[in-house]
């Protein structure tokens, strides 16, 4: 492995590692709002 | 109320742009403006990626510190939030800040990995955050499992600087100190356009680093929210 | 002691365990708490011994914020469990000793050892807790109530382990309280010992306060209320 | 003091109990003497570099043993909802960090008494005229261990698989702890002067202040929360 091999690795892995972690963040943030939305109509609806 | 919200997550969507724009720039400078280095070659490169991720390591170190100091003292819930996802992405970055150093070694000391006291520090500040998640995790009670990790994020930050200490005397006694020696950093005499690459990926780790706190303290935000309106749409 | 309660509520995960309460206990009052099992009696007491922290709302004694922290406050405040509170491998006299000096209350042992006598432990002063019966616990633990004096005592269902001489040394032992301006609540199940003593009476169900009367002779209202929760004969068998 | 008073009774309530049962001491002991049989069997240990390797054997049977030890330090208090008696009444909370420090403290510094001159015949080393000022490495050592292991031992008190938790979250901030005190003793038996070992014992005796000061302003909010 020559040197670009390692830099492309290192890069490769960090940068696939960090937009793993905004995708799953980014469906969870989807998620919560799927789940909000009708508990925050809800509650205007009744006070 | 939505006004607020409105501006925070154009706020967010600015940080997020700029995050993005400032690592393409650090690709294009780390990769290929910089020139290789001398003595490593085209793996040295790997330094501007490493050095960054070291900082933003410690610095979620130091807002689990500040996050949990503030937790302690007023008791609330968003000071607990911040704390905790700063801890989750710091887990992320130095797990990656270690991950990187091997890398590293290998073409440059020929081992995945050696007992340099950067990587050292770097894996016991990673068993330190595991150790904080594992915490939270594990005890039942909301305001209990809060405490508790705000106190091991308290001590733990009070420890960093005497592990620092405890390592480097323990490193210099062994090993001859390593490249990465602290006292000798590495941008003392290197290549101005390498301290540009450098300069740039800073930056790029920063804002990234802050657009993802922002996000995940914003959906830890968003949760709360949702059990405190389920917990009270029950007695409204 | 005068306490008075404001919002006092305690949720745990998604779950009301009191749902907010306003109340004001006079010095002098014996209060029963009733209520099913599960009610909040016991999140309750925890929250008026400071031993739970509330999700909102507060406590006040005698004008007093009460919250967690080893305030002097505290020393005023008695909580009998009948199992509890005891350290199984100390001698009864130990216990008391130990607590005696926590509370900084200072008695001298001829006073331990008559708190023991007066609650009928004097024969098993070096025995060690673990030896004695619950019956017996709980009177040991009401001898160091004894000792200690607390203005503000709480009861979680004392009658269930008490014999006969036991339930007349706590009912005594109450009264006198109530009359030298303490304030007394206790959770119980034994609906008829309690109702002759109190002087008032809450139920709570499913952590809400859903009945709170001073007692008056033809108490129709109190039955009405309470008859929701006697139990119906044998379900198991129709 | 009042503080003190109170320390000073809660120690003897302790004391009194694992005089009475002897659970814990015997347990720690006998686990320390069959960790020194582990490693004999564990590691080839040539007879010249016992000497080199033993601050570092002792120190790791002192560790676990200790973790033993914190697991039931508050076992007392578990039984019969003691604690909440205890948080009940208008007592210190710092004065119950300080007895269990001390308390624990002491079992471990009992333990370290009978297994350090063990080590020393099973492994038949020299040096005797050593081991007063190891000990007192080993004193500085435990005591750090103790400031922060009870005080982590409260923080899973009521957490789940707490005695797995418990060393995972205390041993990585012992690490200074760890290498200070092996270097120290590591020193002393290779140079016998003590001060040469003094950086690591000045190091030692900060961690200990830093952390019995804060874990004595911190167990308040921990016990109570």
């Amino acid at each position: 492995m020559s040197g670009w091999g390692f830099v492309f690795l290192a890069y490769g892995i960090v940068w696939l590692a960090l937009l793993l972690y905004l995708f799953f963040l980014k469906r969870r943030a989807r998620r919560v709002e799927k789940e909000l939305a009708p508990l925050r109509s809800s509650a205007v609806k009744k006070n | 109320m939505a006004q607020a919200a409105q501006n925070k997550t154009r706020g967010r969507k600015l940080l997020g742009a700029s995050a993005l724009l400032s690592v393409l720039a650090g690709l294009y400078f780390g990769l290929i403006e910089a020139p290789p280095d001398a003595y490593q070659g085209n793996a040295q490169r790997i330094m501007y990626l490493h050095i960054p991720s070291i900082l933003t390591a410690y610095l979620s170190f130091f807002i689990v510190f500040i996050g949990s100091c503030l937790f302690l003292w007023k008791r609330e819930k968003r000071d607990d939030i911040l704390a905790s996802s700063a801890a989750e992405i710091g887990v992320l970055f130095t797990a990656l800040t270690i991950l990187e150093g091997s890398i590293w070694g290998k073409p440059t000391w020929g081992v995945w990995w050696t007992w340099d006291a950067r990587l050292t520090l770097t894996a016991i500040l990673l068993l330190i955050f595991i150790g904080y998640l594992m915490l939270r995790s594990l005890i039942e009670d909301e305001t209990r499992a809060a405490v508790c990790s705000a106190v091991l994020g308290i001590i733990g930050f009070l420890d960093i600087p005497l592990i620092h200490m405890s390592v480097y005397w323990w490193r210099t006694l062994h090993q001859p100190p390593s490249i990465l020696r602290p006292d000798k950093m590495p941008w003392e005499n290197i290549h101005p356009s390498m301290l540009i690459a450098l300069a740039v990926n800073f930056v790029a780790f920063i804002l990234l680093y802050f657009y993802l706190l922002s996000l995940r303290f914003h959906v830890g935000e968003m949760e709360e929210e949702a059990k405190t309106r389920k917990l009270y749409r029950g007695s409204l | 002691m005068r306490i008075v309660i404001r919002g006092l509520s305690k949720s745990y995960g998604l779950v009301w365990a009191l749902k907010q309460t306003d109340l004001v206990l006079e010095p002098g009052e014996c209060i029963a708490l009733l209520g099913p099992n599960g009610a909040g009696k016991s999140t309750l007491l925890g929250l008026l011994s400071a031993l739970l922290h509330p999700t909102t709302g507060e406590v006040l004694i005698d004008g007093q914020r009460l919250d967690q922290g080893s305030s002097p406050l505290r020393s005023a405040i008695g909580l009998l469990t009948p199992s509890g509170h005891l350290y199984e491998g100390l001698t009864l006299r130990e216990n008391l000793h130990l607590f005696n000096s926590l509370y900084g209350v200072k008695k001298s042992p001829q006073e331990i050892d008559e708190a023991l006598d007066t609650v009928g432990l004097g024969r098993w002063r070096e025995e060690y807790v673990s030896a004695l019966s619950s019956g017996m616990k709980c009177r040991l633990g009401i001898g160091k109530w004894l000792l200690l004096q607390p203005q503000f005592l709480l009861l979680d269902e004392p009658y269930g382990v008490l014999d006969g001489s036991g339930v007349d040394l706590l009912e005594s032992y109450l009264k006198r309280l109530c009359r030298s301006g303490g304030t007394v609540v206790m959770a119980t199940h034994h609906v008829s010992r309690i109702l002759t003593l109190c002087s008032r009476a809450l139920i709570l169900r499913r952590g809400e306060l859903i009945f709170d009367e001073p007692r008056q002779q033809p108490w129709e209202s109190f039955h009405r209320t309470f008859a929701e929760f006697l139990p119906r004969g044998d379900q198991w068998s129709s | 003091m009042e503080l003190l008073r109170q320390t000073v009774w809660l120690l003897r309530k302790d004391l009194l109990l694992e005089l009475r049962r002897r659970e814990s001491v015997v347990a720690m002991f006998f686990f320390g003497t069959l960790l020194l049989f582990v490693f004999h069997f564990a590691f080839e240990i040539p007879p010249d570099r016992a000497a080199a390797m033993a601050p570092g054997l002792l120190w790791l049977a002192f560790i676990f043993t200790g973790t033993l030890g914190l697991t039931q330090l508050f076992q007392a208090e578990r039984e019969n909802h003691c604690l909440e008696a205890l948080l009940l009444g208008p007592m210190d909370r710092a004065a119950l960090y300080l007895a269990k420090v001390s308390f624990n403290l002491f079992l471990m510094l009992l333990v370290e008494v009978i297994i350090f001159p063990l080590f020393w015949i099973l492994f038949n080393l020299a040096f005797w005229e050593l081991l007063p000022s190891l000990f007192l490495v080993a004193l500085l050592g435990t005591m750090g261990f103790c400031v922060l292991g009870t005080l982590f031992s409260a923080v899973t008190l009521k957490a789940r698989a707490r005695e797995l938790l418990l060393p995972l979250i205390l041993f990585p901030l012992m690490i200074p702890v760890i290498l200070a005190t092996v270097r120290g003793m590591e020193i002393l038996l290779r140079t016998g002067q003590f001060e040469e070992a003094v950086p690591w014992l000045r190091l030692l005796v900060g961690f200990d202040v830093i952390f019995l000061t804060a874990g004595f302003l911190i167990f308040e909010w921990v016990i109570e929360a």
